[in-house]
C-alpha cells in the first residue's frame, strides 16, 4: 500500500490547531504516504529540517489563525538555500486574517514560492489528489 | 521548590513577580498598589463578577463575543461596535497568538507590519506590547466589563498588565491554556504559571477587589466528552480556588445534543460546588457555554442556524453566559460586521427564551449521573496519584493518560482516547486508553457506539470520529457514511 | 340543500362542479378524466402525501417556504432558485390576495401592471388566472412536490385548477381560510366550499390519487391559544375525512415556549387520531409546525434568531414539517435569495437536532394534558351545538362564541376572548368570551396570568396582549412593561 | 377624555390584516379620539362614504400585503370628488412587494396625494403625535 513517497506536515508559526493536523496524517497515511508529522508550533527550520532528514518529495504546511502572511514568508528562499531546490510546496487552511478574496490571497502565497495554495474548508481528498498528480503517482 | 496544590506564600509570589515584570519592558509599568487604587474605580456596571452575580441571580444568560485586533484604535472601535451595534454583553480582548507564545518580539513586527499594511496582521490585540497605558486606553473607552482571552500557557506578565489595566476578568488555567494550545510545555510549569495568575487575582480579593477567573472550557474544542472537560473544569476550578479566587466561571462547550450538553452543565454545576464545599473553598460559582467550537458551514445562513441553536441550548441549560460564534467562522476572523451579527442573532434567541429550562426528564437525569460518575471515576484517580495533592496529582493524571484530552497538540499528552458520536449525536468514549472507568461505563459507551455502528452497517472506529469532527461543517451533528447522507 | 357533515353526494358534486367551472373562463381547461391520468404520472419524488409519509416514517423534519410572484416565469425561476439554492424540501406556490377573494378581473390587471413595471405587483401566484395550463408550466418546471397556500374563502375553482396541473397539495379549511382571511363571508359558505375542495380530493382518492391537504393552523398567527387552534385543526381534520380525504396535515403556529409548543403538537396528534378513530376514519396523519407567525424584528440577524428557534422547536415537537420564515419578514415580501436564506438556517438547525426530541417531563404532560382538557371542552360544546352534526355545530360555535379566534377580522367571530402570555411566555385565555371551558381551566389560567401580574407589577388587562404582540418584534417574548425592558 | 377629532381607520383592498387594525383603534380611543373602525378588506369607497357619514377629521389608510400601490392610486382624487377637499390621509404599513428604498416608497405614495406614509414596523404613537400635530391638537 506504501507509494514511496514521504511528505512533511506540520502547522506553521505560533499556531496550535491541531485536529485538522491529525487528520491530514491519518489521511496521507491511508493514502500510502510516508508521512513525517512535525505537529503545531512549527518554525519554517523544523519543516526544512524534517524534510532534509527523511528525504521528503513535499511539504504541506498547514495555518489556521491568521498569521500564515508573516509566517511563510522567505519559506522558499529557505527551502533553496537548505538545498532543497525543486521540493513541493503546499499550504492551507485560513492563511489571513479576515475574510478576504481568495483569488489574492492565492496570488500572494503562489508569488512567495509555494506551488499550491487552498482556501479554508478545502476536502484534504482534493489536496492529496494534487499532490498525487504533481509527484507522478498513478491513481 | 516542589509542585503543591497550595497557596503561594507571600515570599513566593513577590519573589517571583520581580522576574515576570522584567519579563518585557512593559513590566516595569505595573504597580500593584496604584493599580488596587485604579480598580476600586471600576464602576458596577464594568465589574465582571457584579455583572454576572446579576445574571446568576435573575436567570439571565448573557452574550459576550471573541474580538481582537492589531492596533489600539482599530481595538477600541471594534470593541465599541460590538457594544453599540452589537449589543454585547461582556466585552473580550482576544490575545494574538504570539503573545500567547510570550513571543513579543514578533508582536512588535505584527504590530509594525499592520500600521504599514492598513490592516490587522495579527489574529488578536497584542496587550503586553501595549502594557498598562494601552490597555487602559481600552478599558476606559468601553462601557462594559472586559476580559482577556487567550490561550497563554505563561500569562502571569499578561495577567499583572490586563488586571491592573481594570480588566476584571482572565481567562485560562493551567491544563487548559496549556494542553489545547502548546506543544512542549510541561504539565507542571504551567499549573505553576496559572497558580501565579490565580494568586494575583487573590491578592486583589484580600484588597477588597473582587476579580472574575475563568477556566477555558471546551479544551480543543473537538469532540472532548463532557466528563472529561467537566473533570478538567473543577480541577482548575479547585486550583484557582486555593489560590484565594472567588468569584469562578467554568466552561463547557457546545457537543451538539440537546439533553447531553444541558446535562454537561447540570452535573459541572452541581459537583463542582460539591468539591468546593468538600475542600473547604467558597466560591461564587457561575458558568459559560461556548457554541459550537468545531468546524462551521460556510454558508452563512446556516452559520445563523448554528450560532442561534448554540444560543438556545445555552438559555435551556441555564448558563450564566454564553461565548458567540460569528456567521463568518468557516472562514477566518470575521468582521466587526460579522461579529456584531453573531451576537445580534444569539442575544435574540436568548432573549426570546428567557426563563424557559429544559424540564427534569428521566433521560436528562441519566445523562447528568453518567457524566457525574465518569467525572468521579477520574478524578478519584486524580487524587490518588497524587497522594491527596491536585496539583501533582495532575502532572502524574496526564502522564499516566487519565487525563487525555482528544486532539490535543501537546506531547505531554497521551492522547490515546478516541470519542465518537452515539446515533443521537451525544459525544461518547470509543478508545478509553487509559481512563479509569468502571467497566459498567465502558460497556455502556461501547453499547451506545455499537448502535450508531449497526445502524449505519459499518464498524465502531476511528472514521467515525474522522466524519463527525466535519459533520456539523456539511450540515448535520452526526457523520454518517456517504451512501446514508 | 341544508348543511351537514355528510359526504357530498355524486350528483350534489358533480351538479355544483358545473357552476364552478364556470367562475372564470380557465375553467373550461378542467377535465377530470385528463386530470387524474396526469396525476397518476406524476413521480414519487414530487408527490406531496409520499414525501410526508417517507418524513414521518424516517423521523424528518422537512422544510417549506412561502414564494409566489404575479408572471408565470418569474414565479417559475423563484421556485427553482428556493429548490436548488434554498434547499427546500417542498414548495409551495403562494397565491395573491385577489385571488384569494375571487377578484380574477384584478389580477388580470396586477399581471398586466408587473410585466409593464418589471416586478411583482402581486403578493402572490394568481393561478386562476393562469389556469391549468401555467400551472403544470411551473408543475413541470420544478422537481418537489408542488403546493397551493394561500387563504381563500371559496377556493372551488383554484383547487380544481391546481390539482389537475399536479399540484399535489392545498392548504386551506372551511374555518381557517375564512375567518382570518375574511370579512364577511359566513361560516356556512366556506364549510360549504371547503366540503367541496375536500370532496374533490376524496374523488382523487377514490381514482388511486392520494393527494394532501393542510388546514391552516396558526389562523391569526397572533397569540392564539393552543387549544383553540387545535379545536380548530380537529374540526376541519374530521370534515376533511368525511369527504373523503385520507393524507391529512394538521398545523400549529409557534408561540414562543418551548413546552407549550412541543405539547400543542403532541396534543394535537393523540387528540386527533382519538376523534378520527371515534369517528371511523381512516386518515394518514402528519403535522406542520408554522414558525413565529406575529411581528419579526427588522434586523436580519435578529430574524436569523427567530427562525432558527422555530426550526428547533418544530425538530424537538417531531413536526413532519416546518414552514419557513425569511430574515425580510419585518419588511414585507422577501427578496429569493433573502427566502433562500430562511431556509439554509432552518435546515442547518433541523439536521444539527435530527432525531432529538424533547424528552417526557412532568411540565410536558401537564401541558399536554391542559391542552387536551381544553381543546375536549369547546369540541364537546360544538358537537352539542350541532346535535351531533360538526357542521351545524361549528356554524353555531361561531355564534355563540364556543369558537373563537383571537384578532380575526370576520364579523362571524365574536372577538370576546383575549389571550395573553404567562410569565414563562405560555400564551393563556385572559378573557375566555363565551368559551365553555370549567371552572378549574379558567382558574387555572386566571392564575397563571396574576402571576404574571404580580411580577411586572400590574394588572391583568388587556395591555398585557398589546405588549405581547409588539414583543418579539422589539426581541423579547413576553411584552413586559417598559420599566422592566 | 375626548379631544373632538374623528378618525376613519381601515385595512384597504384584498388585505385581510386585523390585528394592527384592532391595535390601532386601541391607541387611537386611548388618545381621546371618535374612532371609526370599518375593517378590513375595505376599498377606498368605504373609507369615503364613512368620512362623509361621520364628518371625519382624517383618514388612515393600512396595508399590510403590498397591494398599497395598486390599492391606493386615485384616492385623493376621488376624495376632492366626495367633497372631502382638505382631508387628512395617512397610509402605513408594508405598502409595496419586497424590500425597496423607503424613500422612493414614502414619495410614490406622497406624490399620490398623502399627507405621510409610514415605513414597516412604525410605532403607531409615533403617527397619533402626528396626526395630533396636523389636527392642531395641544399635547
Amino acid at each position: 500500500m506504501q507509494n514511496g513517497k514521504t511528505v512533511v506536515i506540520g502547522v506553521i508559526g505560533a499556531d496550535c490547531h491541531a485536529v485538522g493536523n491529525k487528520i491530514i496524517e491519518h489521511a496521507l497515511k491511508e493514502e500510502g504516504f510516508n508521512v513525517v508529522n512535525i505537529g503545531v508550533l512549527s518554525p519554517q527550520e523544523d519543516f526544512i529540517n524534517a524534510a532534509i532528514e527523511t528525504n521528503a518529495d513535499a511539504i504541506l504546511v498547514s495555518s489556521l489563525y491568521g498569521h500564515g502572511e508573516i509566517d511563510c514568508r522567505g519559506f522558499r528562499e529557505k527551502c533553496n538555500e537548505a538545498g532543497l531546490k525543486d521540493i513541493i510546496l503546499y499550504v492551507g487552511g485560513n492563511l489571513v486574517v479576515g475574510k478576504q478574496d481568495w483569488k489574492e490571497v492565492e496570488k500572494r502565497f503562489l508569488d512567495m514560492g509555494f506551488n499550491r495554495a487552498y482556501p479554508p474548508g478545502t476536502d484534504i481528498k482534493l489536496s492529496i489528489k494534487d499532490l498525487k498528480k504533481d509527484l507522478g503517482i498513478e491513481e | 521548590m516542589e509542585l503543591r496544590n497550595k497557596k503561594l506564600t507571600h515570599d513566593e509570589f513577590f519573589k517571583q513577580r520581580e522576574e515576570v515584570l522584567r519579563q518585557w519592558p512593559t513590566g516595569a509599568g505595573v504597580n500593584l498598589e496604584e493599580a488596587a487604587e485604579y480598580l476600586k474605580k471600576v464602576p458596577e456596571h464594568k465589574q465582571f463578577s457584579k455583572k454576572l452575580r446579576y445574571a446568576k441571580e435573575n436567570g439571565i444568560t448573557l452574550a459576550q463575543p471573541r474580538a481582537g485586533v492589531a492596533l489600539v484604535e482599530e481595538h477600541i472601535n471594534l470593541l465599541r461596535y460590538l457594544q453599540n451595534e452589537g449589543e454585547a454583553d461582556l466585552l473580550p480582548s482576544t490575545i494574538d497568538s504570539y503573545t500567547r507564545q510570550n513571543r513579543y518580539n514578533e508582536c512588535e513586527v505584527g504590530i509594525e507590519e499592520s500600521k504599514k499594511a492598513g490592516r490587522s496582521m495579527l489574529n488578536g490585540f497584542p496587550a503586553v506590547n501595549y502594557g498598562v497605558e494601552g490597555c487602559r486606553r481600552v478599558y476606559e473607552a468601553v462601557d462594559l466589563p472586559l476580559q482577556a482571552r487567550h490561550g497563554t500557557p505563561d500569562a502571569r506578565l499578561l495577567s499583572e498588565i490586563i488586571h491592573a489595566s481594570g480588566w476584571t476578568s482572565n481567562e485560562g488555567g493551567g491544563i487548559s491554556y496549556n494542553i489545547p494550545y502548546a506543544k512542549s510545555v510541561p504539565v507542571e510549569k504551567s499549573i505553576r504559571d496559572w497558580q501565579y495568575c490565580d494568586r494575583l487575582v487573590g491578592i486583589y480579593q484580600e484588597m477588597g477587589i473582587e476579580l472574575n477567573r475563568e477556566p477555558f472550557g471546551p479544551l480543543t474544542g473537538t469532540l472532548v466528552p463532557p466528563s472529561m472537560s467537566n473533570a478538567v473544569a473543577i480541577i482548575e476550578g479547585l486550583l484557582a480556588a486555593e489560590q484565594g479566587v472567588k468569584n469562578l466561571t467554568l466552561g463547557y462547550g457546545q457537543c451538539g445534543n440537546l439533553i447531553q450538553d444541558v446535562a454537561a452543565i447540570r452535573a459541572l454545576v452541581e459537583q463542582a460546588e460539591e468539591y468546593f464545599k468538600m475542600y473547604g473553598y467558597d466560591v461564587y460559582l457561575t458558568t459559560v457555554f461556548h457554541q459550537w467550537m468545531g468546524g462551521f458551514p460556510h454558508d452563512e445562513s446556516k452559520a445563523f442556524g448554528v450560532i442561534s441553536w448554540g444560543s438556545a441550548t445555552a438559555a435551556l441549560a441555564g448558563a450564566t453566559k454564553v461565548i458567540v460564534k460569528t456567521p463568518h467562522e468557516a472562514v477566518g476572523i470575521p468582521t466587526k460586521e460579522a461579529n456584531a451579527a453573531g451576537i445580534k442573532a444569539t442575544k435574540q434567541t436568548l432573549n426570546l427564551l428567557r426563563g424557559q429550562r429544559l424540564p427534569e426528564s428521566k433521560e436528562l437525569k441519566a445523562e447528568i449521573e453518567l457524566i457525574k460518575a465518569e467525572t468521579k471515576c477520574i478524578l478519584d484517580k486524580v487524587f490518588e496519584l497524587g497522594n491527596g495533592d491536585l496539583a501533582v496529582g495532575t502532572v502524574k493524571a496526564f502522564e499516566a493518560g487519565v487525563l487525555d484530552i482528544p486532539f490535543a497538540p501537546s506531547k505531554y499528552n497521551a492522547g490515546q482516547i478516541i470519542p465518537a458520536r452515539d446515533n443521537n449525536g451525544a459525544v461518547r468514549y470509543l478508545e478509553f486508553g487509559n481512563i479509569p472507568f468502571t467497566k459498567e461505563i465502558k460497556d455502556y459507551n461501547r453499547q451506545l457506539l455499537e448502535e450508531r455502528a449497526k445502524y449505519e452497517g459499518r464498524p465502531v472506529s476511528f472514521q467515525m470520529a474522522v466524519d463527525d469532527i466535519f459533520a456539523v461543517g456539511k450540515g448535520v451533528l452526526v457523520g454518517r457514511p456517504e451512501n446514508m447522507r
